[in-house]
């Protein structure tokens, strides 16, 4: 596999990170449009542990997610009783207001002679830990994968336990899962940690395969690609965000035949999708369909 | 105190481009119980419309006001029809991001039509801006201003004195009932959209004339500010979505001129979240679970 | 020749079929009942002729056309007005409003206050509160809201589904006067009802509907009270 | 694989060391046809012109980084040391993250923000 191949194939792990995130905080009944800002934690703060600090990898990756999750957790406090629109609305002016203080960030270090560190609009160049340790991107691929398959055995853990399913209860109808003796804001902060978790170690990831990272990078745009991926591919099971992260940059890159109009054709593509399947392609129903089929 | 003031006068005039997003929006919301995010586009796509219009052919200002105004209504039925009316029943979210998926369709299109970043687009008024001792303000705020008063006493009009004004707030106030007293809700959510989308054009129209250029970053720059003056001001209310477009509008000119451009949006998004995490009174009033 | 003929009309939800095969007929000029238990298809059937739901097979003729399948608001310009199930008043507005709205169909601006005053003579509660927000009135003031709103259109059929529901006894007995009233003014009224007692003192023809099927049509009387309300509450067992 | 097994363990030895890493600059000109633009790359290590390198050249637009991404392509070597050529096929006008790949003498990813309009490209002022 040529290298653009291998690019490709990594950034949809990567973005997988995030739709992951989306998609965890969808079934516990809340629409996130701010898991761009966790991923730009995550980014950031692993950027810092290993180009300014020289941390390892592995470790910078543990400790970017303890700070996504704690980022996420003190923007879901203060929101646990919002719903929907408002919900989303504050996850956004949340996110917006991170991407902001990312511009305003100018921290660096001298190392060698060269200042490293975030300088604002500038961004933050040189995160280069991979290639200081010679890791080939057949390697990083294979690393971003590992731990994406970890992430979705999690995930399917959780399907089949009585968490994933009291999870949905909350998504469903949050009174009478409270009704039924669920502690309801334990639940979400539960999963608001977990999804700031996977989208700062999707962030570290990130930062590492592209060694450059700005603000802008961090935007709506990319919040609402994410809960976007988690819808076109299916709200049923894990691998729907995954769907809908192949679907969309593997559409976008497949289709170099549509060069200048892609977003044209996908962009038509995912709405009469979503009017076929509101719910996504694989949906609860075909989830259950398919269960019932096989078991 | 002069700056005080010129600050204030400058905060109406963006407030009042803000306001009259926030109704777009809200009127959208008030009827469907949706989000539409390809709002902005398609009023960005309008003024394109004009741009292309302006760069091939003398046509006035009006004409050019017109053509945004109507290119703006179709973009704006295009999205209705494929992303709301399939899912009137169906689910919120999917209809969002059925009208995100057609933002980056129409900001494409724009790009496609217009490729360069930036484009010059004609001022209202060429000459330098009008004086008031100290103060000075610009034709385009004044036109802007009383565009927005004019929106605003139109749609009072239609929704309180016009006969189609009781279709559209029977609909917003319980749709079940209002089909059966005889009113088709499919064509008073056409209508309403292409109402929503005639105000943002307009407001297109008029950003564009003031800020004279265009660019495809006005697409979001428009959702985000028209979704953000309408939460200020209470979700599906039209009168707040007035208040909360002139509050930020006051708000973003003051703080930027004594904090800069970054700390002018930090403080909107700050002010937004506090409001919403407070839930403030006239905040929850309509639940959009 | 009856003003509302339905035949063998099937309406599902999704796979669940709720009606299999209604036929029944509204004489002109007269109160035609509907008993029968919960989850029978009443209010199935009551949505199905007023276009909220579309039958998947039948026909449902009103006044020698086919209205099946069409949009309610057709239906309501042809003449049929919907009182509904725990009456859907619109809260958010005034009851003058309301009465307006239930008038958008039609233009003649001076009739339509004559018959705003004509519905505040009929129903002088809704008088004292013209201005008021609907949403503020009691359970039997909406009620009698619906109705005029229903009114305001000047139906040839008015369809009430269970207007007694969740009312109290002597406001029920108000309402069931009312329906005797509008009878008397010559409005031809089809009534959904759990009430099956008060029901049968104003209807002239009733219908029995179980499980989605007419299972009995008559006169009151035809059949004794009690057999009737046991059927209309709890359904007849097949042995 | 083996070697991301290692790479896992040895991840926890913390390491400073950072090899001298390279600069680079770039000049582009438009060509006839629309977004496509010839490009001279300029590349240096410790001063010196870094010879002898495999460039490829990509880019992507500051938003969504990861989704509009464009093929990139390998560059030839210049007519003096340490220059490259390559032609770059933008979809839009407007600033672009160009990215330089390096592989063989060094190991390393260089990215650079460029203004592209009609003209060519210069350096993007942030």
């Amino acid at each position: 596999m040529d290298d653009y191949a291998i690019g490709v194939l990594t950034n949809i792990g990567l973005v997988s990170f995030l739709a992951l995130s989306a998609y965890l905080l969808l079934i516990a009944g809340e629409m996130s449009f701010g898991q761009q800002a966790f991923f730009g934690v995550g980014a950031y703060a692993g950027g810092i542990l290993t180009a300014m600090y020289g941390w390892p990898l592995p470790l910078a990756a543990l400790a970017a997610m303890a700070l996504g999750a704690l980022a996420q957790l003190l923007v879901g406090l203060p929101t646990l009783r919002l719903r929907g629109l408002y919900f989303a609305m504050a996850t956004l002016a949340a996110a917006e207001m991170m991407r902001i203080l990312f511009e305003l960030v100018h921290f660096q270090r001298a190392i060698d002679g060269e200042a490293v560190g975030p300088d604002g609009t500038q961004g933050f160049r040189g995160i280069r830990w991979v290639f200081a340790h010679g890791v080939e991107p057949i390697e990083y691929l294979a690393i971003v994968y590992a731990l994406l398959v970890l992430a979705l055995a999690g995930f399917l853990l959780l399907e089949r336990s009585r968490l994933g399913a009291t999870l949905r209860g909350v998504g469903e109808d949050p009174e009478l899962a409270a009704a039924l003796g669920v502690d309801v804001n334990r639940c979400k902060l539960g999963v608001a940690a977990a999804a700031g978790a996977l989208a700062a170690l999707g962030g570290v990831l990130f930062a590492h395969h592209n060694t450059y990272i700005e603000p802008r990078n961090f935007d709506i745009m990319l919040g609402v690609h994410s809960l976007a991926y988690a819808l076109i591919g299916g709200l049923g099971t894990a691998l729907g965000p995954l769907l809908g992260v192949v679907l969309d940059i593997g559409a976008l890159e497949g289709s170099r035949v549509f060069q200048g109009y892609r977003m044209i054709v996908f962009g038509g593509l995912v709405a009469l999708l979503l009017v076929w399947r509101p719910r996504g392609l694989l949906d609860e129903r075909t989830v259950r369909w398919v269960k019932q089929r096989f078991s | 105190m002069i700056d005080l003031a010129q600050n204030t006068l400058d905060g109406l005039f963006l407030g009042s481009s803000y306001a009259m997003l926030a109704l777009g929006f809200t009127l959208i919301f008030g009827v469907l119980r949706r989000v539409n995010l390809a709002y902005g586009p398609a009023i960005m796509l309008g003024c394109y419309a004009a741009t292309w219009v302006h760069l091939n052919s003398g046509a006035g200002l009006l004409a050019l006001a017109a053509v945004a105004v109507l290119c703006t209504t179709l973009a704006g039925a295009y999205v209705e029809r494929l992303c709301f009316a399939p899912h009137r029943q169906g689910s919120a979210i999917a209809a969002m991001v059925a009208s995100f998926a057609l933002w980056m369709q129409l900001e494409e299109l724009a790009t496609l039509a217009l490729p360069r970043h930036i484009y010059p687009f004609p001022p209202l008024h060429g000459g330098t801006p009008l004086e008031f001792g100290a103060l000075t303000l610009r034709v385009e705020s004044l036109v802007m201003l009383g565009a927005a008063v004019a929106a605003c006493a139109a749609l009072w009009w239609i929704l309180y004195r016009a006969r189609f004004g009781i279709a559209v707030r029977a609909v917003i106030d319980q749709p079940g009932a209002a089909q059966l007293a005889g009113i088709s809700v499919p064509r008073t959510f056409m209508l309403t959209f292409a109402m929503a989308s005639a105000i943002g054009g307009l407001a297109g129209f008029l950003v564009a004339a003031s800020h004279e250029q265009v660019t495809p970053m006005l697409g979001m720059m428009f959702t985000l500010k028209g979704l953000l003056a309408m939460m200020l001001g209470g979700l599906g209310s039209l009168p707040g979505a007035v208040a909360g477009g002139l509050a930020l509008g006051l708000l973003e000119a003051h703080s930027q001129w004594f904090l800069g451009p970054q700390a002018r949006d930090l403080i909107a998004y700050a002010l937004l979240f506090i409001l919403l995490a407070a839930r403030v009174p006239w905040m929850t009033t309509r639940s959009a679970s | 020749m009856s003003l509302l003929g339905v035949e063998d009309v099937f309406t599902a939800y999704g796979k669940i079929e709720a009606l299999k095969g209604v036929s029944l007929e509204v004489a002109p000029g007269s109160i035609t009942c509907l008993l029968g238990p919960n989850g029978a298809g009443k209010t199935t059937l009551m949505m199905s002729i007023a276009g909220i739901l579309k039958p998947k097979r039948g026909r449902i003729v009103f006044d020698g056309t086919d209205i099946a399948g069409r949009a309610p608001h057709a239906i309501v310009g042809r003449g049929v007005a919907l009182v509904p199930e725990n009456r859907l008043v619109f809260p958010g507005m005034s009851v003058r409003e309301n009465l307006l709205a239930g008038a958008y169909q039609r233009g003649d601006k001076a009739a339509i206050e004559e018959d705003i005053e004509r519905m505040f003579g009929r129903f002088p509660r809704l008088k004292e509160r013209a201005a008021q927000f609907a949403g503020t009135l009691s359970g039997g003031e909406q009620q009698m809201l619906a109705v005029a709103r229903a009114l305001m259109s000047r139906p040839k059929l008015l369809l009430m589904d269970e207007p007694s529901l969740g009312l109290a006894p002597l406001v029920v007995e108000e309402i069931f006067r009312i329906v005797a009233d509008l009878h008397k003014d010559g409005a031809t009224i089809f009534l959904v009802e759990q009430n099956a007692h008060m029901a049968l003192k104003v209807a002239h023809h009733f219908y029995l509907i179980e499980q989605g099927r007419i299972s009995f049509s008559g006169t009151p009387g035809a059949l004794a009270e009690d057999e009737v309300i046991r059927r209309a509450y709890l359904g007849s067992s097949r042995a | 694989m083996g070697k991301a097994a290692l790479f896992l363990i040895l991840g926890f030895v913390p390491v400073l060391a950072f090899a001298q890493s390279p600069k680079a600059d770039l000049a582009c000109k438009a060509t006839g046809t629309d977004y496509v633009f010839d490009c001279t790359i300029r590349l240096s290590r410790g001063g010196k012109p870094l010879e002898g390198a495999q460039v490829t050249v990509g880019a992507d637009m500051p938003s969504m980084p990861m989704a509009h991404n464009l093929k990139p392509v390998k560059a030839q070597a210049g007519q003096a040391p340490g220059e490259y050529r390559a032609k770059l096929d933008l979809e839009m006008l407007g600033v672009w993250a160009v990215k330089l790949r390096l592989a063989g003498p060094v190991r390393d990813q260089l990215i650079l923000h460029y203004e592209f309009d009609s003209k060519g490209a210069t350096p993007a002022k942030r």
